[in-house]
């Protein structure tokens, strides 16, 4: 009974979700089914984890990553959202901008840095561009999915008293869209997260996440060092996506409470 | 970024440009940069520099002809393909040079490969393709009768490779400081060479470049920058505990104690252009430049 | 003020094409309340959609106040017969009821105060702060009623507006429906599967045959005094005519082309 | 003919701006930024000078695009499949999502090339590490999509599939999957083009072909038209793979882009 | 065969909460068909959800032949009220009416002619092929109403199941409702807001009273013979059950907890 009444905490199920696979881990190196050369024991890696937290260096390239991915990410909700709509609902912008956006789509921003590194003077400004032009395609995506899935009925209701196209958007069309928009901001945020660090450190700089790791790449145990940062990484990525699915919860409770698994 | 601050030419110095922002690599090869940064060599010039860690030369110099670096340090090899390419870098300053057993090629502990000659048909680790470890390791292939085509060379991490090799998944890794020392001691892995003898002994490695347009905009700065790591490279060059000590500030896999212990190379306080030529000449030999280049036409002063 | 004239609409193309109206021609003055009675699936929604300009027809042209229908028009509300989906989840029931509103150019409270009257008279005072899935069928039903009465629209079109109450409910909302439309002269196009209510209601009913509708049937109501759920039903000419409406619906239905009035 | 001219004035926008470009280029004049006519031509030295019994693909065309592409797909479908039938189990199953969605949140914003160790520790190197980090690096946006699709099926559905005592597969196969599928296409599509995104990281360690190898190699050699031949490469092969998508999306969803629409 | 003991239940909790079932205790025998009316929003659906295991009373229980109903009970088939919802627009008519025979072990022919047998028997052969968005709203009913009847459950709960189709059709509903029931032994509960309706289907018919909803009636329907729309709803009993429901109905809406039996 206990029992149950626990596995109903989350937290607390993904921290033995979570301690089941350390011990998987660490089990792998210890019988030697991995050499802890070839990838490091799951103790060293969270013992180092938790040395990182107390290195000012490694705080302060923390701090600094998370301003550009929360820059990033808000200009990547006021370009994309727009977007989507005037793509989802003007087929006619959407008919001539398909190639050139299906074209653009899958070319890894990753690839664009030496090209980004020409074109761009400042470091924290190529950083921004290069998340919002990656973080733009989710939220896109889901947007122009979304307004496909709008109830007509809903549409035409407010169209029958006479509202226009641009009050149809807002009123009808955005709301019911906005869960679709919120997943894509999801998945959004974890690629912006990645991008950040990506370019910082493919392209170098003073501080961020990335250039840690450039900083720790000349060491022989670097390895270790890039695992317990990518395990901050992860740590990162929970606690925003988390704060996005409460506030999600309590923006769209319209349509979990009509949807739900009960 | 580098291309902001014009700043006023009417300072004490008559220096055009006093900010300078240089990528430098956390590896020993950039010593002479934090030194003189450190003992205010820089700021004695008056000269404000900013160094911003890049990953490899070639990003680095990306970011120099695109404008977000004034100055970069890079290695040769780099520098002449890119002037291949067309892009005009000026080296201004000479920062290292290679020493016996500085750049080994190494096996596992239990290898089968007991000379280069046994390396054909087999896989190489290098650090990055088309560079000085490809150029060096093949210059050793070839006193032993083979060529690059003979064996697979695959592109990692310096610090991947003791595991590649203990996997099994190379044959062979170019290596250096510090992970020479660490794959030894980790996996006892074994010296199959020292890729610097013979057409690559005392092969220079590592300066500093800027722009052609940069230096010829900011003549008085450029030599300003130049006495500066002059002043550094002498003391890199005669005080080995000045470099030990500098080592771990900047890179955070370099302690004290493996800074003691490791192979360096040298720090030469001179820009030699017959030295430069050697690069050049043998990236030539090996095809991986189409013609030839006058390393002197890429040479700034010779203060050094 | 409506003028429909050889109204046709096919729905899809090729062997599965549908041909849901067969040329309407209707006319219904200023003021006037008309229902349309017919059999299921004849093409009742479908005349009414082409009416609110939500829907191209295929053919012919609907007129109002002398201009062809495009668009929606100006000052037109509708009450669809799927009132669950047309209902906005997002919104309380009384910011539902009072968003078009503001197409009145109402301000905030005005708009809340006209909400609340419209509930309360469709019998859900104190639903107002409640969303819409947390109402039954029949209150969703009143709330869409209650938006559509709200707004005082100079042409109100209701797809069986009142299927979904119980019997009591929907006698004062037929009496609801008969003072608003006296107060603010209405328009009012209403389908009903009711006969008798069709009769109650309306000053004529139109009777349309199963697909492609056409109209078999367009009775003039003329009942004596103010209609009352008691008097009125029992009245002679309430019975003739509710039994004529009758015959017409059932007898097209069993020879279809030959009924007619 | 007509559809022929109805495709050309939809891809009017294409030639514009390759017209632009080609005149800014040749007017800045810097090497980072190679005309597109350079550009073409170095595509075409790179892929297209091969001898003619191979429909002139050059060696390195042969070798690389099919390695890539394959890959890639082999990936984009791994991950696909493991996706839906994971994010429908987490989306369906509260216990299994509480185990679950912690794990699912860190991993996905763990940048892939960090990881890169731990897939090639697993896998060495080859094919098999590149296909396990392209899942790995694309399965996020159908997990989740597929999740939330999953979690928020409307209710009276899976009431009305529950009362007529429909069996766990039917219900999965007939109404949570069928409801899910407009937000598991969405995350399809964005895991297309993330698929190449991360056929080329995964093609940049310890690899010795590939699109994202020659990309690198270009990168190596300082041959810069050569690099945005291979990003253009990149574009054409994602546009490519995107209308094949859609084309399977559009039988798919046939439904509810129908059931969806207004006049 | 089911037996409803003292069964609450409120929506919501803190101030917002909805007390909508006040403990109702019903049961019906098998075979029987209980008609259900009751003003709107009083808790009928609600009702109807706790029988059919969709929702768990927050009081009180419902047994099924013997057993506490926990989750869905087997062989049981609901019409909804809210039909448009309750079909899959992703399949064909034919489908969403066949899915559900998968657990009778039919093979697809059978449940095709099942399926096609049981359109037709609501008007709607040759709509099969089609999708539910393709059909008016009364054809969407009565497609539910086919699948539910195609079924052939043991226990059928119906919420207004006629209410979107015009009258001649609802009468043929309401006929072949009571032949299928004849010929399959089912037990029926539904709902109905049309009291000539309830009186006519019904075995028995039960009064529901405003939220929270209580019995307030339970009348036995014990008329001669078959029924026969023309015959029995002439029967001097129904006329008098009839008013006796519709007392009922509108009497407690007014004095609420006065009124019974
Ligand atoms: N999800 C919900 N949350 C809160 N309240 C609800 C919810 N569903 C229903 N209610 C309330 O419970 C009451 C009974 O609802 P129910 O749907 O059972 O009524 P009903 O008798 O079926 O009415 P109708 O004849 O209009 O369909 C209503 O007052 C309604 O507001
Ligand atoms: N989107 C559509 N596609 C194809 N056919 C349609 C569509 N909508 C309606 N129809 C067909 O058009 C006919 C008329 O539909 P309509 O909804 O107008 O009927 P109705 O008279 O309102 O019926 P009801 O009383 O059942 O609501 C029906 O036979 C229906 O199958
Ligand atoms: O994002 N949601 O669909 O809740
Ligand atoms: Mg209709
Ligand atoms: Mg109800």
């Amino acid at each position: 009974m206990i029992g149950r009444r626990l596995l109903d905490s989350k937290p607390l199920c993904g921290a033995l979700g979570a301690a089941g696979l350390f011990c998987v881990l660490e089990a792998t190196g210890r019988t030697g089914l991995i050499s802890p050369i070839v990838f490091p024991l799951a103790s060293t890696v969270l013992g180092r984890a938790v040395e990182l937290a107390t290195d000012a260096d490694f705080l302060l390239d923390v701090v600094s990553t998370l301003g550009a991915w929360a820059l990033g990410l808000l200009l990547t909700v006021v370009i994309a959202v727009p977007a989507g709509f005037v793509l989802g609902t003007l087929p006619r912008a959407e008919t001539a901008l398909r190639p050139i956006l299906e074209f653009l789509r899958p070319i890894p921003s990753l690839a664009l840095i030496p090209l980004a590194l020409a074109l761009f003077s400042d470091k924290f400004d190529m950083k921004i561009t290069l998340i919002v032009y990656a973080a733009t395609w989710p939220v896109l995506m889901n947007t122009l999915y979304g307004l496909k899935d709008v109830d007509p009925l809903a549409k035409e209701t407010l169209r029958s008293f006479g509202f226009g196209p641009l009050s149809v958007l807002w009123r009808v069309s955005l709301p019911s869209t906005a869960p679709f928009v919120a997943t894509g901001v999801r998945l959004a945020s974890a690629i912006a997260l990645i991008v950040a660090i990506s370019v910082e450190l493919l392209a170098g700089g003073s501080d961020g996440i990335g250039v840690f790791l450039i900083e720790v790449g000349g060491s022989p145990d670097a390895m270790v060092y890039i695992i317990a940062t990518a395990i901050w990484a992860g740590v990162i990525g929970l606690v925003s996506d988390s704060l996005f699915v409460l506030a999600e919860r309590r923006i769209f409770r319209w349509h979990t409470a009509r949807t739900e698994v009960v | 970024g580098g291309s902001d601050a014009k700043t006023d030419t009417a300072n004490a110095s008559g220096l055009e440009k006093t900010k300078i922002t240089i990528g430098a690599l956390p590896i020993p090869d950039s010593a002479a940069l934090y030194i003189a940064n450190k003992r205010g060599f820089f700021k004695k010039e008056g000269l404000t520099v900013d160094i911003q860690v890049v990953q490899g030369g070639a990003q680095a110099q990306q970011g120099l002809f695109g404008g977000s670096l004034d100055a970069t340090q890079t290695n040769y090899v780099s520098t002449f393909l890119a002037a291949s390419a067309g892009n005009k870098p000026k080296i201004i300053s000479d920062l290292y040079q290679a020493t016996p057993n500085s750049f080994n090629l190494m096996v596992a502990k239990d290898s089968s490969i007991k000379s280069p000659a046994d390396l054909k048909g087999k896989k190489i680790a290098v650090n990055s393709l088309r560079n000085i470890g490809t150029l060096s390791v093949t210059s050793v292939l070839k006193t032993h009768g083979l060529t690059d085509k003979d064996v697979e060379f695959l592109e990692f991490p310096f610090p991947d490779m003791a595991g590649k090799l203990e996997q099994g998944v190379v044959d062979a890794a170019w290596m250096t400081e510090p992970h020479l020392t660490a794959v030894q001691k980790n996996i006892g892995a074994q010296k199959l060479a020292d890729t610097m003898v013979d057409s690559t002994a005392d092969f220079p490695i590592a300066g500093v470049i800027v722009t052609e347009d940069f230096a010829n905009k900011n003549p008085k700065t450029v030599a300003a920058f130049q006495r500066a790591v002059a002043e550094a490279q002498k003391i890199s060059a005669s005080d080995r505990k000045a470099v030990e000590e500098i080592l771990p500030t900047y890179t955070k896999g370099i302690d004290a104690a493996t800074a003691a212990v490791i192979t360096l190379g040298t720090f030469p306080t001179s820009l030699d252009a017959t030295r430069l030529q050697r690069v050049a000449d043998l990236m030539l030999e090996q095809g991986m430049l189409k013609s030839k280049i006058e390393a002197k036409s890429l040479l700034l002063g010779n203060s050094g | 003020m409506l003028e429909i004239s050889n109204l046709t609409h096919t729905y899809g193309s090729g062997p599965s094409a549908h041909n849901a109206l067969g040329g309407i021609d209707l006319t219904v003055a200023e003021g006037e309340l008309v229902c349309i009675v017919g059999p299921s699936g004849c093409g009742k929604s479908t005349l009414l959609r082409s009416i609110a300009g939500l829907l191209r027809p295929t053919g012919g042209q609907v007129v109002l106040n002398g201009s062809p229908v495009e668009q929606t028009p100006d000052n037109l509300a509708v009450v669809f017969q799927d009132y669950s989906r047309s209902l906005f989840p997002w919104m309380s029931v009384a910011d539902n009821v009072s968003l078009p509103l503001r197409r009145k150019g109402m301000d905030k409270k005005q708009r809340k105060e006209a909400a609340l009257e419209a509930l309360e008279q469709v019998g859900l005072e104190g639903a107002g702060a409640k969303y819409p899935w947390q109402l039954s069928g029949g209150m969703q039903q009143r709330v869409s009623i209650a938006r559509a009465l709200a707004y005082r629209p100079a042409l109100l079109l209701m797809d069986e507006p009142f299927g979904s109450v119980d019997a009591q409910t929907r006698e004062e909302l037929e009496d609801l429906t008969l003072r608003v439309r006296g107060h603010h002269n209405m328009t009012i196009v209403l389908i009903t599967h009711d006969i008798d209510e069709s009769v109650y209601v309306g000053d004529r009913v139109v009777v349309l045959s199963k697909a492609p509708a056409g109209i078999v049937g367009d009775l003039r109501v003329d009942l004596p005094g103010p209609r009352d759920q008691i008097t009125t039903r029992e009245h002679p000419d309430f019975v003739h005519l509710r039994a004529e409406v009758g015959r017409l619906v059932r007898g097209m239905r069993s020879q279809p082309a030959s009924a007619s009035q | 003919m007509n559809r022929v001219l109805r495709a050309a004035g939809r891809l009017w926008a294409v030639p514009v701006v390759l017209v632009v470009w080609e005149l800014v280029t040749r007017a800045a004049e810097d090497l980072s930024f190679p005309p597109p006519t350079t550009i073409a031509a170095s595509m075409y030295e790179m892929w297209l000078t091969g001898p003619a019994e191979r429909l002139w693909l050059t060696e390195a065309a042969l070798e690389n695009i099919p390695a890539s592409v394959g890959r890639l797909l082999a990936g984009w479908l791994l991950a696909g499949v493991i996706g839906i039938a994971l994010g429908i189990a987490m989306g369906r199953l509260p216990l299994l999502f509480r185990f679950l969605d912690p794990l699912v949140q860190f991993a996905r914003a763990i940048p892939p090339p960090m990881l890169l160790p731990f897939f090639m520790a697993l896998f060495a190197i080859g094919p098999r590490m590149q296909i396990n980090v392209i899942v790995f690096g694309i399965i996020w946006p159908v997990l989740i999509n597929a999740g939330e699709g999953a979690r928020l099926v409307d209710r009276q559905h899976l009431d009305t599939a529950r009362v007529f005592g429909l069996s766990r597969g039917q219900r999965l196969f007939q109404i949570i999957l069928p409801s899910a599928m407009p937000k598991i296409f969405a995350g399809l599509r964005v895991s297309l083009s993330l698929a190449l995104i991360l056929m080329v990281i995964s093609e940049l360690v310890g690899s010795t072909d590939g699109i994202g190898f020659q990309l690198l190699d270009a990168q190596r050699s300082y041959d810069l038209p050569g690099v945005w031949g291979t990003i253009v490469v990149l574009g054409v092969l994602g546009y490519v793979l995107n209308s094949a998508f859609l084309a399977a999306e559009r039988r798919v969803l046939s439904w509810h882009r129908a059931a969806k629409q207004t006049t």
